[in-house]
């Protein structure tokens, strides 16, 4: 019998899988394919404090072993979602997070605060890959001084378990790391999606209406992974990984390159069922290697 | 669900593969204007599901028929499929056309190239439930339209070629079966097509649903990749569509 | 008739093909599969002051629509590149370039210097993505500071064409790509591999024996695409794109995007022929679509 | 070169695949302990090729034979490879084993697992040469042990097993037949077992080539993946090898 639980600061998972952000709609779209009790958690798409349209048709291009995507944060508002979409997926059997993006401090911290007074939202996703208007649109989360502000606005008004996810458009995602740790970050979550590309060489023209997109899929993994590894022997808190996880097998080499937790994102488009198929691929491989507890995977790459 | 490849057929530019539930299985009710996303295992360059539109249902042989524009990597190794291999399909997806309430209403199917695909399972279910479907199917040439005697079962049809190769020559819209105007108009096609019918349905204040073909990932409406922009704001054409009716759309 | 010639600031190609360094050894190993005269020219490998042993095996993990090396320049020096090699490659039809590499900058000024003395060796490719072991094993290519020195040493002795590699583990490019323009670069080539990491999930070991290594292949093209993207808006000096370019239509890609020329790497090791099919199918896009000149496609993505 | 799959034979963990050049084409010289670097097509978790020794070769037939491991994908996609398909391959690649000067050398052609592939051809080259070879030939079981009767058309064949299932139980290293000392050793297998052969030559003082397999990208020599830490430094299995001298290696 594999212990499966995972405990991130505070925050309490059966096991270490999560739904990645805006790869799982709120939960209810992959109803027919997931039962919800077999994972550790869903993190529903991100939300910010007001109704966002996205950006224009075409948004997404197929890459190899991956895809480039554009949404631009289409979603109704954190009041809408508070008011229309938590009734329905509140009493969900599994953790349910909210990823939570702005264009200014001021709108992450609102947008928190609504988060903080659903009761049954342990904890939210900082998305600080977001382009800081007031900033000339650089990314809040590609230096430590715009990754510090917004993690030290946010934690002072959200008092429940604090998740930071990060981007991997940057030269040192340890120095990020450490500033969101130092900024009272609970955890850290990476990665986001690399900023890439596609062009249609027939119309010349590009692929996605925004030109750059976020990439993910499997093609990202080697780039996930070593980021995982680069910010375990940068910060104390527990880190989830994600970026092209695709099986059990994925999962646990994020687990032994230092994730306490990790996320499923693209493969969810591939196999809706993935999450659950990852979650009992993760136990059978504890109990055919003899591990007592997932927990002990952690970190436990052997690099002599 | 894993479907079973029971048969196939190849032309130039599509094929047919005939699918079957197996034993211990049993399709769902689907509906016409809903599609299915295909996983394709074996192209290197494949990552993500195709989505593609149902042709046919048959619940009684328990069979489910795709018709596949190969267009890339993924659609042509699908149209590789060994008979007797399983593929896995996620199925049904998305919002089917509607049904008529007036039992005499004229109603014209219009397609366009492998847009013609949803309106032969349309017809069929129209028929089945008493209307008179008659289809106006248009293609670049003859040989692009495949199979017009399946068709052909449930109601009239009326061609187009661009060539002049089979019926009319011209576009759908020019056709002179439209002089006579419809009540319903159900459409499927490549975007300019969809256009031209469009603006014939508006002008002559015509009800018209169409089926949009955004490119997607997911299927399920969790991604909002394949977003049109509808009056209503963005929808996914995975999940509000694939069949919007006219005065949703911009158009 | 298509001109497929293009012309880097004083460096004339028969065609924009080029093959990256690392990926064509010193050419001869290709004579079996590519006429060298249809291509614009190869450029070595990676070649340093001293020899090199490089890494211990294991070196290589694939990994989706890619792969990870961690070759670690291994050379023979550029002494014995000189009198070994060189005589042999030097009279062969096409352009040979050599990459040069260092560990310190005084390094990199005594390798560029002797591959100087070269007659028949029109340019170096200098790679700015090596450690820097004086600075903490920090590589050069990461910060502006860093690029802007040694590349202002080099071009100091080295009066030929000086294209400078671009690291791609970076959080703005296009400023490191500024300073390598700032301090004398003629041309800049992009990217280099990502840093990334494979793991064994049942021996729970790292698959490179140096734990992380550079990631190549199709999989990283969607952020080469990007960056070729964002430098060509940032600099005036030529770009040579690279990253997964494994057809034609991927080289004009890189081509529509900014490049006036391109690399192609690890799809040596898939099919050793590309190179010259790539070149091939440039020419053919070119007639199909009417288009004179190659030189008309750097640049023309169009994005209204 | 493109060949093209005549045949092919499967067993649990391994599969034969019987290539034939294309009429207008011709198979270059191959010696024993050469390799091919095959194109995987097909497998979308197959990036690079996948290198295979040879493990026969009829000229007059233009035939090629390549024993196959099934270890992953790769390998998995290429063993259902349909017969008449083409396969992909550069060959051939890398050093052979060299041929003894001796006439009357006692050969012992000593292989582990897949590694006896390459040593069936060596075989038949040796005796084609009017050598007198013999095999020594390990695995886990009996039935990992496929096609002993081709062996033996070129020489004596002696066998051990782990489960004692065929020929004497144990590791090649603890064979009766290794009493009687050999001039020269071939071998090829996993790398334990190489290192307890290379163990006896050197006690024995015997001449002893092994064929390495270290995991590979080009197969030309070009990207220094393949290395091994040799005496004289970092070699390239695909190029300085497959096969070393015994005493070129650290071992």
């Amino acid at each position: 019998m594999v212990d499966t639980r995972v405990n991130l600061k505070g925050l309490s998972l059966r096991n270490p899988v999560l739904t990645a952000s805006g790869t799982f709609g709120y939960g209810e779209e992959f109803a027919d394919f997931v039962d919800f009790s077999k994972i550790g958690g869903i993190i529903v798409k991100g939300t910010t404090i007001h109704h966002r349209e996205g950006n224009p048709y075409p948004r997404m291009a197929e890459t190899p072993s991956g895809m480039l995507n554009a949404v631009g944060l289409q979603n109704k508002g954190a009041a809408y979602f508070a008011e229309k979409i938590y009734p329905r997926i509140a009493d969900m059997d599994t953790n349910v997070l909210v990823n939570v993006s702005g264009s200014t401090i001021e709108d992450y911290v609102a947008c928190a605060e609504i988060i903080q007074s659903l009761d049954k939202i342990p904890a939210i996703e900082l998305n600080v890959s977001c382009p800081n208007v007031k900033q000339g649109g650089m990314a809040f989360g590609v230096t430590t001084d715009g990754i510090s502000k917004v993690v030290e606005a946010v934690r002072k008004v959200y008092h429940k378990h604090l998740m930071v996810k990060l981007s991997p458009n940057v030269t040192s995602i340890a120095d990020i790391a450490k500033a969101a740790e130092a900024s009272g970050a609970d955890s850290v979550s990476l990665i986001n999606t690399l900023m890439g590309m596609a062009i249609d060489a027939e119309k010349r023209r590009p692929k996605l209406s925004t030109v750059t997109g976020g990439l993910s899929g499997a093609c990202v993994k080697p780039v996930a992974l070593r980021m995982v590894w680069q910010v375990s022997k940068a910060v104390q808190i527990p880190i989830i990984g994600l970026g092209g996880i695709s099986s059990a097998t994925d999962a646990i080499e994020f687990l032994l390159a230092g994730a306490s937790a990790i996320e499923i994102g693209t493969a969810n488009f591939i196999d809706p069922a993935i999450s659950q198929k990852v979650a009992a691929g993760i136990e059978a491989y504890c109990e055919r290697h003899g591990i007592a507890s997932v927990r002990e995977l952690t970190g436990a790459l052997i690099t002599d | 669900m894993d479907l079973r490849l029971i048969d196939k057929q190849l032309w130039s530019r599509s094929v047919l593969l005939k699918l079957r539930a197996q034993e211990e299985e049993c399709l769902p009710e689907i509906f016409p204007g809903q599609f299915v996303q295909v996983r394709v295992d074996g192209s290197p360059t494949t990552y993500l599901r195709r989505p593609i539109s149902v042709y046919y249902v048959d619940q009684a042989k328990q069979e489910l028929w795709l018709l596949v524009q190969m267009v890339g990597d993924g659609t042509r190794t699908l149209s590789e499929t060994a008979i007797g291999a399983l593929i896995n399909v996620m199925l049904p997806l998305g919002r089917p056309f509607s049904m008529p309430e007036n039992p005499a209403a004229k109603l014209m199917l219009i397609g366009g190239g492998v847009g013609i695909a949803p309106l032969l399972y349309l017809g069929k279910v129209l028929k089945d439930n008493g209307f008179q479907p008659q289809f106006l199917l248009g293609a670049r040439k003859a040989s692009d339209l495949t199979q017009l005697d399946l068709y052909e079962e449930f109601g009239e049809v009326y061609v187009t070629t661009e060539d002049g190769s089979l019926g009319e020559k011209g576009f759908v819209t020019q056709h002179s079966v439209l002089a006579n105007q419809p009540d319903m108009i159900y459409c499927c096609g490549p975007k300019p097509m969809m256009m031209a019918v469009a603006r014939y349905a508006k002008e002559h204040d015509v009800f018209c649903e169409l089926s949009l073909e955004n490119t997607m990932a997911c299927g399920l409406g969790a991604c909002l990749c394949c977003v049109e922009d509808t009056k209503e704001g963005h929808q996914c054409v995975c999940q509000e569509g694939p069949v919007f009716n006219l005065n949703q759309l911009k158009w």
